[in-house]
């Protein structure tokens, strides 16, 4: 009863991933990012990515920073306690080298949930009179992205409706945040491509099943059957994976509920070092080129990363420093 | 639960204590609460440590009712699983709160306006910004779905203007767009409305709002501050007609909470440099 | 750190659903249907409830036999292998003693989980060009009750609109199920509420969700602790939940992953028995009427419930008799 | 893998075992098919121990790639949830439906009409109704989420009418509401448009759609009936102007698996009289 394998290597993964893709990703903020393939897209010199992504973090940092991504349709980045706010993405909002879309963050929830249901928006009643809804400040249209060329991009950015079942006045419609290609960072995959999520599952399930392809980068590919002995556990079915990658420690610098907390140190430094293009320039030499991911490991090193390491019970480590004390 | 005997003097707290424990004040036993990162997490959790056990924890990640034994770092983070309810994703909490069940939210932001607007964005135009900031995260969200909502903020001139860059979170008069006309926040969202920001909490004092004309006026002020010395701090003419006293102090059982239970890392709050002699 | 004690009896319980109440349920067809609760409803002889609801099945036909409903909005009724549709409803649609309102049992889905999550509609492509749509058929229309007197009835059963973002032609927008009071019959809830449901949750979620009230009837209550070492196995959380009841053995005839099979033999005469009113007016009276949950339990007896008990390994039943060997 | 010599005799099978394989048949292997209480439920499993070994299953009540030991009586039952990759809900197994990921749909009717309009709510005026059934069910989701549809069908006169009482479920021409005109399926359902029913197997035959007209015609007939007797079956003209033969027999292996393996218990499926020699 085994499928054909589809089991791939991390470059083989980040070759999937053309230049122009509409891209998005498991996690939330500094949690299960898939930065071992981003790391590797870096090298492959992708370009021309639009992102599109609830809470973003570090993996985006990562590649706008690299010069890798025309479009960020988001609605947050930073690296939460670690460092304010994405000092790439600020950086190339000033250079305009970037085209910015503000959406809220319950938008686009919302927006992956529509795409993962087939539907084509979904109604909300948040962030009425904020200039998230200014009509000035709807940025793709003014790149011109809103031309139907690409199928996969809304004409609009809203659509203001009136509800006409109960009366509750005006709804805004937000456009299901279609995905060429989803990247999820998880604990385990099967062979069969059943993904098991610990913890908070953030917006995985709706990221994947937004996408036309989803590649999954687990800690741990485990035997299909294993994961079918409990179906309850697991949030996205088989035939919703196409490719699978095993990557350990994949996510760092970000963490994995039960496997490593975040390094926040790592991120303290990347936050601080790359707030010019040189500093980037340096972060990138250093740690992303001339390395592969085993590479990349071996540089951090077996203490730093045994103190990251998950407490088997409490799921998060109580032996990496977070404060001053 | 504050008796005057207990107070902490003014050198045994600090100002980031004193806004937390204001903050806590907020809330009230059995509600249903939606918190960001930081300070509002603290004051969450020293609420539900004092006057608020029964209240409900709500993380945007996705953890509903959670009871965490150590201090998250970020909503995302597993410490915040840890006794909850249920452990679920963004589409769920974002739902619930839009359902109706969210009592009171606990945010931050850079700039505030009279009428209570937050930016979160970028400073100055939008489409040539001096500064990008993070962007909206779930500060709209939270506040439009919450019945009361409170601010925790520094407070500099600059961070309180006339008008913030960009309206990231909906005060109590917002822009009706298209035409991008003021409205009070009442008339726009109509049976959706549910309330607005019930409290700004600055480095400098507690603010509140007038919810019929939606302007901001002083409530307290810190320890140290007048009235007027405030009003100077804001770029708007602040209301300071119906200031009823100084902020109310910490006690020597919240400071013993806050850095022996709650942060004693010291992630979000250093200790004061005088230890009080509770605990 | 424990809340209020929400636990009440069943008979309790059922006085919270007054006469005219829009009334939904856990479960699918034949399965953790909130019996035990829906007996005491008509012992109680409530009126005019109005059932809003995915698939439905026995819990139903009990109460439509027993005159206890006015109006049946939802998309099928029937008890799968033991009952080839709702003899109740089918006889009361005869006769014209009921209101039907019949919608897709996705769009039933979509219209619980659009309540659910505060959104007035959701939009689908479902059932385009099917009675299901014709105007005629409006039935809450037919009989008045579109005219916003109840604001949870709609105005409409269905909007058509072109969709403004991606070209995608017609769709659906099918109105939220907003209902007063949700029955639940899980396996485990605990003293504060949270949830467990073992298998498949149909839409047990989105129904609690949907509704002002939720009552949930749990064959144990379990320490709330018990629930919170593992919170991503539950489905529903503490502040959903208003009231619980513990009523082993309270999905009867229904069945209960985990806990016990459906009881086919019992639904084959009760689908025979209740093809007229007389019918069914004689099964109330044996299995209904001067009976409480223990005596009905009783009457069942000790070696019929042991035959419904499930497998520890399997979750259903290996006892039962379910064909004609 | 069905060879001549291992094809049973008319005496070793039942007209339901011959439908069963037919409907088996359908399934092409890798497919994700989205199946019904049942007949469909039997013919899938077949497919999956012969032809098919890697189709994915969806229940709609929540089971996503399940592959259960023994036959569930419904698509709520546990047996279904045995070796599932998710078990999630309705709400899942719909949005993925929706979403297009479904290539096949089996489902049941108590009226087809010549377009394969599915009637499965009522008998007679909707209004006034002779007979209520059970109502649609996930039949017009399955079937309008699906690229291909496949009926299993008691064939009698009154249940091939003109007009079907009710369309529970969309054949390839159906109704454009308001007005109610008859359109092609493809014209309303624009970019949703997957496909539409593939075939209808029915007690007397098999019956296919020309896809652009939308009319139905018979394919095959099974062993011991005419196409000129067939025809007289339908209220409505039907086609038999592109009949290929006669429909397959089981094998005896299919047989097999049908009564010995799938549905021993004779929930679905009667065993046939005379035993095949196989097994």
């Amino acid at each position: 009863m085994t499928d054909r394998s589809k089991q791939i290597t991390l470059s083989e993964a980040a070759e999937i991933i053309k230049d122009g893709t509409i891209l998005s990703f498991s996690g939330f903020t500094i949690w299960r990012r898939p930065c071992a393939l981003v790391y590797e897209l870096i090298r492959q010199k992708r370009r021309h990515l639009h992102l599109i992504e609830v809470n973003s973090g570090p993996h985006s940092e990562f590649l706008i920073g690299a010069g890798c991504v025309d479009v960020w349709e988001s609605c947050w980045i930073g690296h939460e306690l670690y460092g304010k706010y994405g000092a790439n993405l600020a950086r190339k909002v000033r250079q305009k080298e970037i085209v910015y879309e503000d959406y809220s963050h319950a938008e686009m929830a919302f927006r992956f949930q529509a795409a993962a249901s087939g539907m084509p928006f979904m109604a909300t009643q948040t962030s009425l009179g904020t200039d998230i809804h200014n009509p000035e400040y709807d940025m793709l249209a003014r790149a011109g992205l809103r031309n139907g060329k690409n199928p996969k991009i809304p004409r609009k950015k809203y659509e203001f409706v009136d509800d006409p079942f109960f009366g509750d006045g005006r709804q805004t419609l937000v456009p299901a945040a279609k995905v060429d290609v989803s990247v999820l960072a998880v604990q385990q995959v099967g062979e069969e491509g059943t993904v098991r999520i610990a913890g908070q599952f953030f917006t995985d399930p709706e990221v994947c099943r937004a996408a036309d392809i989803t590649i999954v980068v687990a800690e741990e590919i485990v035997p299909e059957d294993y994961l079918r002995r409990e179906s309850h556990l697991n949030k996205i079915p088989s035939f919703q994976v196409d490719y699978v990658v095993e990557g350990p420690w994949g996510a760092h610098p970000t963490g994995m509920f039960g496997f490593y907390d975040v390094d926040g140190e790592f991120l303290r430094n990347f936050y601080m070092q790359t707030r010019s293009q040189e500093g980037f320039n340096e972060f990138a030499k250093e740690w992303i080129f001339g390395l592969n991911h085993d590479g990349y490991l071996n540089k951090l090193g077996v203490p730093r990363l045994a103190r990251l390491k998950a407490n088997t019970a409490l799921h998060y480590s109580t032996r990496v420093e977070r404060g001053k004390k | 639960m504050t008796s005057a005997r207990d107070t902490a003097q003014p050198d045994e707290y600090t100002l980031a204590d004193l806004m937390t424990v204001a903050a806590a004040r907020e809330v009230r036993d059995h509600e249903v609460v939606f918190a960001g990162t930081g300070m509002p997490m603290i004051s969450i959790m020293l609420a539900q440590k004092t006057h608020a056990p029964n209240l409900k924890l709500i993380f945007e990640a996705g953890t509903l009712d959670g009871r965490p034994r150590e201090l998250p770092t970020s909503v995302g983070d597993p410490r915040c699983e840890v006794g909850a309810s249920v452990a679920s994703g963004l589409y769920e909490a974002f739902s619930i709160a839009q359902r109706g069940y969210v009592d009171l939210g606990f945010l931050g932001g850079a700039e505030v306006d009279e009428y209570g607007n937050v930016n979160t964005t970028s400073i100055g135009d939008y489409l040539n910004p001096l500064l990008r900031l993070t962007g909206s995260g779930g500060n709209p969200d939270i506040n439009s779905f919450s019945q009361r909502t409170v601010y925790i903020m520094v407070h500099e001139k600059r961070r309180f203007p006339k008008h913030v860059s960009y309206i990231t979170s909906p005060g109590w008069r917002v822009k009706k767009w298209p035409s991008g006309e003021w409205v009070h926040r009442r008339e726009l969202y109509g049976s959706a409305f549910r309330g607005g920001p019930s409290a700004v909490i600055s480095t400098a004092g507690v603010f509140r709002f007038d919810e019929e004309t939606g302007r901001m006026y002083l409530e307290t002020c810190h320890p140290g501050k007048t009235p007027e010395e405030i009003r100077e701090l804001c770029e708007f003419d602040l209301d300071i007609s119906r200031v009823i006293g100084e902020t109310l102090a910490p006690t020597h059982e919240e400071i013993r909470l806050i850095h022996e239970v709650l942060d004693p890392e010291e992630i979000f709050l250093p200790r004061p440099k005088k230890r009080g002699s509770a605990g």
